[in-house]
C-alpha cells in the first residue's frame, strides 16, 4: 500500500514509433529490458527468493515449528540463521515464511489487482453514472485508514488463513490502483481503436478485456507489483501484532515471535534481521524491478 | 496528556533513591480504585491502601493478624473478631468495628464479589468499637479464612454515601485507606503511590515500607518490561520474562526467588480442561491417556527454559504439599509415559480403525480435538503446539488452535470447547479453593470462574463441603478429606494438571536489595499480582533496603 | 437515407459535470444514398459529435438521427445495434490510433469476422477480404500480418475503407479521414471515397478544410458554434456563400494562386450586391431563429445580423 | 468551486459513515462477550454475583438492546459527542483515554509526515539531477519504503535504543517524571519520541524521494522544459519549475499515503510502547472494547479526513489548473 | 545575408543504427526572407529547425556549419549556443499550446525567463505591452495561467514571447497545424507583420501546408528524405516547380473549386525511403516517373536559374 505515488501517472500516452522506429516494439522492449540494471538486479533478487521459498524447504529435514536444536544459537554453518529460543532452526522458518510472503503478495496484490482494475476499466470505459458510483466507492475505501481496518477485521474474523488474510487485504488495497487505471482506461477509451471496436459490435468486457487492457499491459503489470508490495507490507504489519494466520509460518510472524520472545532485549539479532530484510528484499527488488520496467516501456525515460 | 489531579501541585521527580518502581500487574491504564472491583483495580489498591484483617503467608502457612489483632471461633457458629486500636483511616476518621460490619455486608448487594458468604452467614455485629462478631448458620472453615485474608475493609464513612452500582463498580477515584501508601498520580502508563508517614503498623508492628513512591509500571507486553528491566527502569518486575534464565545468569542484574531453576516460586497450577460433556473427552480413560500422552520435559525445558516445574499428579501446589496423600497418587496416578497412554487407549477401546493414523472412539468415530489457548500468550501457545504434538505421537488428534480472548472466555463459558488451558485459581490458605474449582456444582448455562469442564460429580462435591467444614488448623483432617478428592481426581481426571506456572518476579538491585529469595531471611511472596499483597506481599516492602550508595 | 432531424447534443463539461455544453443544436439535414455530405466548420464546431451519434458512439440529446426510418437512438439490444453496425460505419480521423498498436492491422477485420461472420470458412473469408482490398487498391500481400507502425497512413485509412466494405454497408461516417495523411496520400483516399460514392454509398463526409469538401461532395453543410449556418448543393454553396461566417471561411482558406486579399477583395464585391432585403437579414433586435431560409433552391441560410461580424 | 467541495464533502460524509459503521459492526458480529471476560478477569466465586453483575454491565453498555437499536443509540450519542464508556478500562469515558493517546499520536504523526514529505520531494529533486545521484538516492529510496514499518522500528530501537543506549526505547517520557512544562520532562519526552518518529520518518521519505524523482524527470521532458531550454533558459528555473510541477500531484499523494502513515504509526507505536492511538486500539481490539475501538477509529477516520480535506483545498489553491478548471474557465 | 546553411547532417542515434533525417541540406536565407520549409512527414523540417536551435538527447550532430550573421552558430555545442539562443535565434515550437508552465502567470513566467538570460523585465514591458497588443491581446493575460487562454491565443502570446527580444532568426514549427483556417490566418499574417516590423530579421517557417506557406512566405524551400529537393520564390515554385517531386506534390492538392467529376487528382505512388540506410542516389527515385540510371547518383543542390534551386538531374 506503500509507494501508490511512485507510478507516475503518464496521462501523455505512450507516444507512437510512427515511422521512426519500425522495429515492433516488443522485441524492442526485451532488447532494453536485458539492457536495464535495474530491472535484471530487482528480478535476480526476486527470484532468488522466490527459489529459496520454492525449492529449499522439501530439503530440510526439519519443519518451521520443530523444535529440535539447542535455544538461542547465533548463526553458523549448522543454522545458517541461527535458531530461536526452542530451539527451531531460523533458516528453516525464513524460508518457509518467504513462501507465505509470495503467497500473500500472489493473492493479496493479485486480488486488490482484479478489484481494482475491474473497477478502473469499468469506470473509465463506461463513464457517467457508473463512474461517478465507482468513483464515490473508491475515495471512500481509499480515505479509510486501511491497516486499521485490517486490525479489526483481522482481530475478529474466525478460522483466519493466509487465504482469508490475503483476501481481506486484497479487499482494502486496491482504491489507488482504481483510480490509476481508471485514468488510464478513460484516456484510451477515447482512443478511436477502440471506437472502431464498438463499431465492430464486440461487447463492451470484450473491448476492456482485449483491446483496452493490452494497451495498458505494463502499466497493469506494474501496478501488480506495486499492489504485491504493498501487500506483503500489510500482512506483516498484521503478523506483526499478532493478527496474522494461526497456522503456518510468515516473515512477519518470525518478527512477532521474535519480539515477543524478548529477542530485541536479549540482543538476538538473528531472529529479528532477517525477516524484515526479507520483506524489505522482496519488496525492493519489486520496486526497483517496476523503475526498470517504467524505463523500459517509457522511452522518455530510458535518457536518464 | 495527563491526568494528574491530586498532586497537589508538586509536579516533578520522584528521587530514584526512594522511589520503587514495579511492573506485571497493571495492562491498562488505571481506571479503577475500587478494591470490591477485584480484577480491575490499580494494582495497590488492596495491599498498599486498603488493608485486610489478616494476611495469609503461604511459604509459613502463618495467619498474621493485620487489621484484627486477633480472631477465634467462640463455638461452631459464632466467630469473633477483636480489632487493632489506634487504627485510623487516611482523612483520619477511626477505623471501627462499624467499618468491618459494613464491608462484611456490603456482599449483600446483588454482584458482589463474596455474596455467597451470605448463604451461609447469618449475621455480623459490632460488640463494640473494635469486636465484630460474627453467627454462621454453616461453619466453612476454610472459607472464612479465606475471607478474612482476603478482602480488603472499606470505610463506612464514606462508602455508605454511595449507591449499590457505585459500590461495585465506581471508579472511587479519592481512595482512602488505612494501608501505607496513598493515592498521589497516574497517567496512561503508569500509577503513583506515595508513603503515609502516619501508617498505623509502624508504631503497632514496628513494620515501616522503605519506599516513598511506588510507581506502579502499565504494562504493554512482556517484551517491553523485559526492556525496562534490563535498563534498570523496573525494580521488581511481575511479568513472565521471556529468557530470564540467561538474564539470571549472564550477570545482567536480574534476580529472582531462586539463583536456579526453576528460578520462581509456583504461584498457581495450569490445566488441560477437558470439556467432560463431549465425546469421547467423557472417558476418565481417555482423560487419563491424554494426560499420560503429554511431554511435559519438552515444556517444561524448551517453551520454558526451566522456569517452571511439572505440577504433581494432583495438581496442588507445594505450598500444600502436606494435604497429598502420597499413597493415594502412588496408587492411582498414571504416570506421563506414550506407551501408557497408548495402553490405556487400545484398552478402552480407542483404535485406528480407518488408519488415518489417528485413534476412533470405541464406535468408530473420528476423534478430532482442539485446545485452545487465548492468541498472543506465546508460552501457552508453544505449551499447546507441543500437547497437541505429543497427543498425536499416541494418536489422538488434537489441534492447537489460538482465538483472541475474549472468543476463548466465551466458548469456555458456554461450554463449546474441546480442550482449553486454564489457571484461574491462584495459591491460597486451602487446597479447597482448588477444589471447589475443580468439582464445583451444580453445572450452570454459563460456567464463568470453576469446572468450566462442566465434570459432574455429587459424591467429590460433597466432599468439597466437607473440606471446607474442616478448621483450617487441623492438618490431618484436611489431609484425609483432601486424600479422598484426589483418588476422586486421580481416577478421574476431570481436568488434567500440567505445570505449576510461576510467581513471575525479576528483581534488580541497582536502587532497593533485600529482595525475598531462597538464600536469605526475606521469604514474603514477591509480587504485587492483585490478591497477593494480602498473601504477604505487603511485608516484602517492609524488608526492603536502599542499595548502598555507590562510589 | 439518413436523415437528422433537429438534432442537439449537450456535453456535460467542467470538474465534476458541473457546466454543460451545447455540441450541436437543432441540426436538420439528410445524406441520401449515393450522395457525399460534407460537414464544414472550424474546431470544435460540432462536426465530430454528429458523426459520433450516427454511430451511436455519443448519444442524441435531443431530436432523432433516422437510418432508413429506424430511430438510430432506439435501438436496443446487441442484435439490434449490431445489425445497424452493418448498414453503417465510421472511419475515423487519425488512422494510427484507429489501430490497436499491439496487434496486428488486419485485426480490424478479425473482429469483424468474429462478430458477423463467424461462420464463414477460412477460404470464404480471405475471398471476401481480398475483394474488399481490391476495392480500396491495397495489395493484400503488403498489407495484411503487418503491425500498424509498418505500414503507412495512406494504407492504413484505407484499410479501415476496405474493414467498412466488409459489412456492405449503406452509410459511411468519415471523420477528417485525411487530415493526418500526407498531401500526397491525401487525395487517393479522397478518390476512393469518390468511387464508394459511386457504387451507391451515401457518405457524411467531415472536415474543416473547404476544398477537399468541395471535391468530392454534392451537399455541403457548414457548422458553426453547433450550428447549422449554411447549407445546399455543394456547388451553389461555394459559388455563393451568403453566411458571413462562410464567407470568413472562404477567405481564410489558403489557396494557390489566390492570395487571402484577393479572395477577400472578390466576396467583398459580391456582397455589395447582397441587399438588406434579403429574408436571412435579421432587423435590429432579432432572435436568430433555428430554422433555415431557403435563399435559392437548394440553398439554406441560417438569417444572421448582417452587421455582426463573426 | 462551490460545487466542487460540495461534492467532496459528500464523498467525506459518506466514507465517514461507511467507515464508522463498518467500525461499529465487525466487532459486534464477532464472537465473544466483552463483558463476560471482564468479569472473567474478577474471578468472582459466586455465580449469582457474576450473572447479575453481568447483567448490570449489559444494561449499562446497552448491548440487552437489539442491534439496530444499539446502532441507532450509537449514531445519537455520537452525535452529542458522547463516546461512551471503555469496557475494559471501565469506567473511564472513552473521551479521556482518547485524549491521553491523541496528542502522542499526533505529536508523531504530523511531524513525520510533513518532514518526510518535504525532505523526501527534496531529497527525489536532487536525485534527478544527475545519473550519479540517481544511482545512489533511488535505490536507497526504494530499500526504505520497502522497509515494513515496525522492522525498521526493531532496527532502530535495537541498534540506538539497546544497543548504543543513546535513545530510549519505549514509553513516552521518563518514569520518574510528571507531566508539567520544565525543561527535564520536556527534554525526556523529546528523547523518547525521537527514535519512533525517526523510523515513521525514513520510511515515509523513501516514498516521497521516489515519487517526487519519478515526477520531475517528467517534467523535465514535458514540452515547456523543452522550450525554455530551447530559449536558452538556465537549469536553474527549468529545474524550478519542474520541482513545482512536480510538487503538485505529490500533494495528492499526501492525501492517498495518510491513511498507510497512520497505520505505519500504530505498527510503530506497538513497537516504541509509545502511548498513543496505536496501542489503545491493539487493546481495544483484544479486549473486545467496543466503544473505545469506536472512539479510537472514529478519531482516525476523522483525522484522515480532515487532513484529506486540507490537503484538497490546498490542491485546489495552489494548482491553477484545477482552480481553474472549476471555474469552469476556458477549456 | 543572415543565415548560412552549409552541409548539416544532423542523425538520430537509434537501436539499430543512426536515422539520416537531415543529410546535408546547403542553403541562405537573406535578411528580411521569410522561408516557408515545405515537405511530407518525415523529411526532416523538425530536425532541421532543431538543429538550428537545440538538439536534443538523440540527436547526433555529424557535420556541416551554420553561420549566422557572419558568427559561425556552434550548433554542436549546447553550452556555447546559449548565447545565440533567445537572442539571435529563436523558435516557436511545434507544441506552443502546451509550451508555457501551466502552474505559472503568463507575466510572471516570461520575467523570469527574461531575467534568467539577464535581460531586465522592467525595461522591456512595455514593448511587450505594445506587442501584445499588436497580436491583439490584452495585456491582462499576463496575469492569467496559460490554462485559461484559448489555442489562437496560446499561440499568440508565444510568438511575442519568442521574438521579445528580436532575434536574426525565427523558426517557427507548424505553428498553424493544429489551429482552425481562420485563426490560421491570423496567425500567418501575424508572422509576416512581426517581419515586417523588424521584430525578427528573417524567418523559416516549417508547414506541410504549401498552400497556407504560400500565403506569406517569399521563398519555399521543399524538402525531401532527409534533403532538399527545392528552393525558390514561392510564385516559382507554385507556377514553376522543377523538381519532380514538388510538381507531384502541387498535383495532388486540391483547390476550392476543383471537383472530382471535373478534374480527377492522383497522389504519389509509394512512400518515402527509410532513413535508417537511404537509398544511394536521388532518393526520389524509386517514386519519380522520370527517374533513370543517372538518378543513381546524388543529384547536386544547383541553382538552375536565379534564386531557384534544384537537386534533380532532370531539372535542366
Ligand atoms: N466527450 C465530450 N465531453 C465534453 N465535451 C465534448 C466531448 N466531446 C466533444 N466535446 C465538445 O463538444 C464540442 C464539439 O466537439 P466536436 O469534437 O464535435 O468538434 P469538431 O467539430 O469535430 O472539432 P475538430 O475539428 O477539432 O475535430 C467541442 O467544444 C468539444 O470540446
Ligand atoms: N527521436 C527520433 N529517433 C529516431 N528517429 C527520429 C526521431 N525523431 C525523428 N526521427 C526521424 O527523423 C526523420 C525526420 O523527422 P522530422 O521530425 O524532422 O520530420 P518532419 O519533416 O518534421 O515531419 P513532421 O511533418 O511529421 O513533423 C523521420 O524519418 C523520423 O522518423
Ligand atoms: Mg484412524
Ligand atoms: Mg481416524
Amino acid at each position: 500500500m506503500t509507494a501508490a505515488h511512485s507510478l507516475p501517472d503518464p496521462t501523455t500516452e505512450p507516444e507512437e514509433p510512427a515511422a521512426a522506429a519500425p522495429e515492433a516494439p516488443r522485441r524492442e522492449a526485451l532488447y532494453f529490458a536485458l539492457r536495464n540494471p535495474k530491472l535484471l538486479i530487482g528480478l535476480g533478487i526476486v527470484l532468488l527468493l522466490l527459489l529459496a521459498g520454492l525449492v529449499v524447504p522439501p530439503f530440510l529435514e526439519h519443519g518451521p515449528n520443530e523444535r529440535y536444536a539447542p535455544p538461542l544459537l547465533p548463526p553458523s554453518g549448522d543454522h545458517l540463521f541461527g535458531t530461536t529460543q526452542f530451539g527451531q532452526d531460523l533458516f528453516t522458518q525464513f524460508v518457509h515464511g518467504i513462501r507465505a510472503t509470495f503467497v500473500v503478495g500472489l493473492l493479496g496484490g493479485g486480488i486488490a489487482a482484479v478489484v481494482g482494475m475491474t473497477i478502473g476499466f469499468v469506470a473509465g470505459y463506461k463513464g457517467g453514472w457508473i463512474d461517478e458510483v465507482l468513483n464515490m466507492l473508491t475515495n471512500v475505501v481509499l480515505v479509510l485508514p486501511t491497516l486499521a481496518v485490517l486490525f479489526i477485521i483481522a482481530a475478529y474474523v474466525d478460522s483466519y488463513s493466509v487465504v482469508t488474510q490475503s483476501f481481506f487485504i486484497g479487499m482494502t488495497s486496491w482504491p489507488w490502483a482504481a483510480r490509476a487505471v481508471r485514468s488510464q482506461a478513460l484516456s484510451l477509451s477515447s482512443r478511436d481503436f477502440v471506437d472502431l471496436a464498438r463499431l465492430s459490435g464486440v461487447r463492451p468486457w470484450k473491448i476492456i478485456v482485449r483491446d483496452i487492457a493490452p494497451n495498458m499491459s505494463s502499466y497493469l503489470f506494474m501496478t501488480f507489483i506495486l499492489l504485491f508490495g504493498g501487500a506483503v507490507l500489510a500482512a506483516a504489519g498484521l503478523d506483526f501484532v499478532g493478527l496474522g494466520p494461526s497456522d503456518g509460518m510468515s516473515l512477519g510472524l518470525i518478527m512477532h515471535q521474535a519480539v515477543k520472545w524478548g529477542a530485541l532485549q536479549l540482543g538476538v539479532w538473528w531472529w529479528f534481521v532477517p525477516p524484515g530484510l526479507g520483506i524489505t528484499a522482496i519488496v525492493g527488488a519489486m520496486y526497483v524491478m517496476n523503475v526498470g520496467l517504467d524505463e523500459v516501456f517509457n522511452p522518455k525515460l530510458r535518457e536518464m | 496528556a495527563s491526568d494528574t489531579e491530586g498532586d497537589g501541585g508538586a509536579a516533578g521527580d520522584y528521587p530514584r533513591a526512594e522511589t520503587l518502581y514495579t511492573g506485571g500487574t497493571q495492562w491498562g491504564p488505571p481506571s479503577t480504585w475500587n478494591p470490591l472491583d477485584t480484577g480491575n483495580y490499580a494494582t495497590g489498591t488492596v495491599g498498599l491502601v486498603y488493608e485486610t484483617l489478616f494476611l495469609f503467608e503461604p511459604q509459613s502457612g502463618e495467619y498474621i493478624p493485620w487489621l484484627a489483632e486477633s480472631g477465634e471461633w467462640v463455638d461452631d457458629s459464632t466467630y469473633e473478631l477483636k480489632l487493632r486500636q489506634g487504627v485510623q483511616w487516611s482523612d483520619g476518621e477511626d477505623f471501627t468495628a462499624d467499618d468491618v460490619v459494613f464491608t462484611v455486608e456490603l456482599g449483600q448487594i446483588e454482584g458482589s464479589t463474596y455474596g455467597n458468604l451470605w448463604e451461609w452467614l447469618e449475621s455480623a455485629e459490632a460488640v463494640d468499637d473494635h469486636t465484630v462478631r460474627f453467627t454462621f448458620s454453616q461453619a466453612n472453615y476454610a472459607q472464612w479464612a479465606n475471607w478474612l485474608y482476603f478482602n480488603a475493609i472499606v470505610p463506612e464513612h464514606i462508602w455508605s454515601e454511595r449507591s449499590d452500582e457505585e459500590i461495585l463498580t465506581g471508579a472511587n477515584e479519592e481512595p482512602v485507606g488505612t494501608g501505607p501508601y496513598a493515592y498521589e498520580a497516574h497517567d496512561q502508563d503508569r500509577q503513583v503511590w506515595k508513603k503515609r508517614d502516619e501508617w498505623w503498623a509502624t508504631e503497632a508492628l514496628g513494620h515501616e515500607v522503605a519506599p516513598t513512591y511506588i510507581v506502579d509500571v502499565v504494562n504493554t507486553s512482556n517484551e517491553a518490561a523485559l526492556g525496562q528491566v534490563l535498563q534498570g527502569n523496573i525494580d521488581m518486575n511481575n511479568n513472565f520474562l521471556p529468557g530470564v534464565a540467561q538474564l539470571v545468569q549472564g550477570g545482567y542484574g536480574v534476580e529472582t526467588y531462586y539463583p536456579e531453576e526453576p528460578y520462581m516460586l509456583a504461584a498457581n497450577t495450569a490445566w488441560l480442561v477437558p470439556n467432560t460433556t463431549k465425546e469421547p473427552m467423557d472417558d476418565p480413560e481417555f482423560r487419563k491417556a491424554l494426560s499420560a500422552s503429554i511431554d511435559m520435559d519438552e515444556i517444561v525445558t524448551n517453551v520454558y527454559g526451566g522456569l517452571v516445574t511439572e505440577a504433581n499428579p494432583t495438581g496442588l501446589l507445594p505450598a500444600w504439599e502436606e494435604y497429598i496423600d502420597t499413597e493415594v497418587v502412588e496408587e492411582y496416578a498414571t504416570p506421563r509415559d506414550p506407551d501408557v497412554a497408548k495402553d490405556i487407549l487400545e484398552e478402552a477401546g480407542y483404535e485406528d480403525t480407518n488408519n488415518d493414523g489417528f485413534v476412533e472412539t470405541p464406535d468408530g468415530d473420528p476423534i478430532d480435538l482442539t485446545l485452545i489457548v487465548p492468541s498472543g500468550w506465546t508460552d501457552w501457545m508453544e505449551s499447546a503446539r507441543v500437547i497437541s504434538e505429543s497427543a498425536e505421537a499416541v494418536g489422538i488428534k488434537v489441534t492447537a488452535e489460538f482465538p483472541e480472548f475474549n472468543d476463548l472466555v466465551d466458548q469456555r463459558n458456554s461450554g463449546e470447547f474441546d480442550l482449553v488451558i486454564n489457571n484461574e485459581r491462584q495459591i491460597s490458605n486451602t487446597p479447597w479453593t482448588y477444589y471447589d474449582y475443580i468439582f464445583r456444582l451444580p453445572v450452570q448455562e454459563q460456567q464463568t470462574t470453576v469446572n468450566f469442564g462442566r465434570y459432574e460429580n455429587e459424591d467429590a462435591w460433597e466432599l468439597v463441603g466437607e473440606l471446607d467444614g474442616v478448621p483450617v488448623e487441623d492438618v490431618e483432617a484436611v489431609r484425609e478429606v483432601a486424600g479422598e478428592l484426589q483418588q476422586i481426581h486421580l481416577e478421574e481426571m476431570p481436568v488434567i494438571p500440567l505445570w505449576y506456572n510461576g510467581l513471575w518476579s525479576q528483581t534488580s538491585n541497582t536502587v532497593w536489595t533485600n529482595w525475598p529469595s531462597s538464600e536469605t531471611d526475606n521469604n514474603y511472596l514477591p509480587s504485587t499480582w492483585r490478591g497477593y499483597f494480602q498473601l504477604g506481599s505487603i511485608l516484602m516492602l517492609t524488608e526492603l533496603e536502599p542499595a548502598p550508595e555507590e562510589e | 437515407m439518413l436523415k437528422f432531424d433537429r438534432v442537439s447534443k449537450v456535453y456535460k463539461v467542467g470538474a465534476f459535470g458541473g457546466g454543460e455544453l451545447t455540441a450541436v443544436r437543432d441540426a436538420s439535414f439528410e445524406v441520401r444514398p449515393g450522395e457525399v455530405v460534407s460537414l464544414i466548420g472550424e474546431s470544435g464546431s460540432g462536426k465530430s459529435t454528429l458523426g459520433k451519434m450516427v454511430l451511436r458512439i455519443a448519444s442524441v440529446t435531443r431530436g432523432a438521427i433516422t437510418c432508413d426510418d429506424i430511430n438510430v437512438s432506439g435501438l436496443r439490444g446487441h442484435q439490434q445495434r449490431k445489425a445497424y453496425y452493418r448498414k453503417v460505419q465510421g472511419v475515423f480521423q487519425d488512422p494510427f490510433s484507429s489501430y490497436n498498436p499491439v496487434f496486428k492491422a488486419d485485426r480490424v477485420f478479425a473482429m469483424i469476422r468474429s462478430e458477423y461472420y463467424s461462420g464463414v470458412s477460412d477460404a470464404e473469408w480471405r475471398k471476401k477480404v481480398d475483394s474488399a482490398l481490391e476495392v480500396v487498391r491495397l495489395d493484400p500481400g503488403q498489407v495484411l500480418n503487418k503491425y500498424p507502425h509498418q505500414l503507412s497512413g495512406g494504407q492504413l485509412q484505407r484499410m479501415l475503407l476496405a474493414r467498412a466494405l466488409l459489412l456492405d454497408i449503406d452509410y459511411l461516417v468519415a471523420d477528417e479521414v485525411i487530415s493526418m495523411l500526407d498531401a500526397s496520400t491525401r487525395i487517393d483516399v479522397l478518390n476512393l471515397l469518390a468511387d464508394l460514392k459511386a457504387r451507391g454509398m451515401g457518405i457524411l463526409f467531415i472536415t474543416h478544410d473547404l476544398a477537399l469538401g468541395n471535391y468530392i461532395s454534392d451537399q455541403t453543410v457548414i457548422l458553426y458554434k453547433g450550428s447549422i449556418v449554411e447549407r445546399g448543393v455543394t456547388e451553389k454553396v461555394f459559388a455563393d456563400p451568403r453566411h458571413p461566417y462562410t464567407k470568413k471561411l472562404f477567405a481564410s482558406v489558403p489557396q494557390f494562386h489566390k492570395k487571402w486579399d484577393e479572395v477577400e477583395a472578390e466576396l467583398r464585391e459580391r456582397e455589395a450586391a447582397d441587399t438588406a432585403s434579403q429574408p436571412y437579414h435579421l432587423g435590429e433586435g432579432e432572435e436568430v431563429p433555428g430554422e433555415l431560409v431557403e435563399v435559392v433552391e437548394g440553398h439554406f441560410v441560417q438569417p444572421f445580423h448582417p452587421r455582426v461580424a463573426v | 468551486m462551490r460545487k466542487y467541495f460540495g461534492r467532496k464533502i459528500f464523498v467525506y460524509v459518506l466514507t465517514f459513515f461507511a467507515a464508522v459503521t463498518i467500525n461499529w459492526m465487525i466487532p459486534r458480529l464477532m464472537p465473544g462477550d466483552p463483558i463476560q471476560s471482564r468479569l472473567a478477569r474478577a474471578s468472582l466465586t459466586d455465580a449469582g454475583a457474576a450473572e447479575a453483575l453481568y447483567e448490570y454491565f449489559n444494561n449499562m453498555f446497552g448491548l440487552d438492546q437489539p442491534l439496530w437499536q444499539q446502532y441507532l443509540n450509537f449514531w445519537v450519542s455520537l452525535l452529542q459527542g458522547d463516546l461512551g464508556i471503555s469496557i475494559w478500562n471501565f469506567p473511564t469515558p472513552v473521551t479521556e483515554l482518547i485524549m491521553g493517546a491523541v496528542p502522542y499520536s499526533l505529536g508523531l504523526l504530523l511531524p513525520s509526515i510533513l518532514l518526510s514529505w518535504f525532505v523526501g520531494n527534496w531529497f527525489g529533486a536532487y536525485a534527478a539531477r544527475s545519473k550519479w545521484l540517481d544511482n545512489t538516492i533511488l535505490p536507497l529510496g526504494y530499500v526504505l519504503t520497502a522497509t515494513p514499518y515496525m522492522w525498521l522500528a526493531l532496527l532502530l530501537a535495537w541498534s540506538l535504543g539497546i544497543v548504543a543506549d543513546l535513545f530510549p526505547a519505549s514509553g513516552s517520557y521518563g518514569l520518574s517524571l510528571q507531566p508539567a512544562f520544565t525543561w527535564t520532562f520536556i527534554s525526556s519526552l523529546l528523547e523518547h519520541w525521537f527514535l519512533p518518529f525517526l523510523s515513521l520518518f525514513l520510511v515515509a521519505l523513501g516514498g516521497w524521494a521516489i515519487g517526487m524523482r519519478n515526477m520531475i524527470i517528467y517534467e523535465l521532458e514535458s514540452e515547456y522544459s523543452n522550450y525554455l531550454q530551447a530559449l536558452g533558459a538556465p537549469r536553474r528555473l527549468i529545474r524550478r519549475y519542474a520541482f513545482r510541477n512536480a510538487m503538485l500531484p505529490q500533494i495528492t499523494g499526501l492525501a492517498v499515503q495518510l491513511g498507510t502513515v497512520v497505520a505505519g504509526a500504530l505498527l510503530t507505536e506497538i513497537v516504541f510502547s509509545y502511548q498513543g492511538l496505536g496501542y489503545l486500539i491493539l487493546q481495544a481490539i483484544q479486549n473486545q472494547d467496543f466503544f473505545l475501538l469506536q472512539g479510537a477509529f472514529l478519531f482516525i477516520v476523522i483525522g484522515v479526513l480532515i487532513a484529506n480535506f486540507i490537503i484538497d483545498v490546498v490542491y485546489v489553491m495552489v494548482d491553477p489548473r484545477v482552480r481553474v478548471q472549476m471555474q469552469g474557465g476556458a477549456k | 545575408m543572415t543565415l548560412e546553411v552549409s552541409d548539416l547532417r544532423v542523425y538520430y542515434r537509434t537501436l539499430r543504427g543512426d536515422v539520416r533525417a537531415l543529410d546535408g541540406p546547403t542553403f541562405t536565407l537573406a535578411d528580411g526572407e521569410i522561408m516557408g520549409l515545405a515537405g511530407e512527414s518525415g523529411s526532416g523540417k523538425s530536425t532541421l529547425s532543431k538543429s538550428l536551435i537545440r538538439l536534443d538527447g538523440r540527436m547526433r550532430y555529424v557535420g556541416g556549419d551554420v553561420v549566422l550573421d557572419g558568427d559561425t552558430v556552434p550548433v554542436w555545442d549546447d553550452r556555447a549556443m546559449n548565447e545565440f539562443r533567445y537572442k539571435r535565434i529563436s523558435l516557436i515550437p511545434q507544441y506552443a499550446m502546451s509550451a508555457m508552465n501551466p502552474t505559472r502567470k503568463i507575466g510572471r513566467m516570461i520575467a523570469e525567463l527574461l531575467e534568467s538570460r539577464g535581460v531586465r523585465f522592467r525595461g522591456i514591458q512595455d514593448e511587450l505591452h505594445r506587442r501584445l497588443e499588436l497580436v491583439g491581446l490584452e495585456t491582462d493575460v499576463l496575469n492569467r495561467y496559460p490554462l485559461e487562454l484559448s489555442g489562437g491565443m496560446k499561440q499568440r502570446v508565444v510568438m511575442v514571447m519568442s521574438t521579445l527580444l528580436d532575434p536574426s532568426l525565427l523558426i517557427a514549427d507548424e505553428v498553424t497545424s493544429a489551429l482552425d483556417v481562420s485563426t490560421q490566418r491570423a496567425v500567418a499574417e501575424t508572422l509576416v507583420e512581426f517581419r515586417d516590423r523588424e521584430f525578427v530579421k528573417s524567418m523559416i517557417v516549417v508547414t506541410h501546408d504549401i498552400s497556407l506557406v504560400y500565403q506569406i512566405a517569399d521563398t519555399i524551400m521543399v524538402m525531401y528524405a532527409g534533403r532538399l529537393a527545392e528552393k525558390a520564390s514561392a510564385k516559382t515554385i507554385i507556377e514553376m516547380p522543377r523538381h519532380p517531386y514538388t510538381k507531384m506534390l502541387l498535383d495532388s492538392l486540391p483547390e476550392v473549386g476543383v471537383k472530382y467529376e471535373d478534374k480527377r487528382l492522383s497522389g504519389i505512388p509509394g512512400s518515402p525511403p527509410g532513413l535508417l540506410s537511404p537509398p544511394q542516389g536521388c532518393r526520389f527515385r524509386d517514386r519519380c516517373p522520370l527517374a533513370d540510371e543517372q538518378c543513381l547518383e546524388q543529384p547536386p543542390f544547383v541553382e538552375v536559374e536565379r534564386d531557384h534551386h534544384v537537386a534533380c538531374w532532370k531539372a535542366e
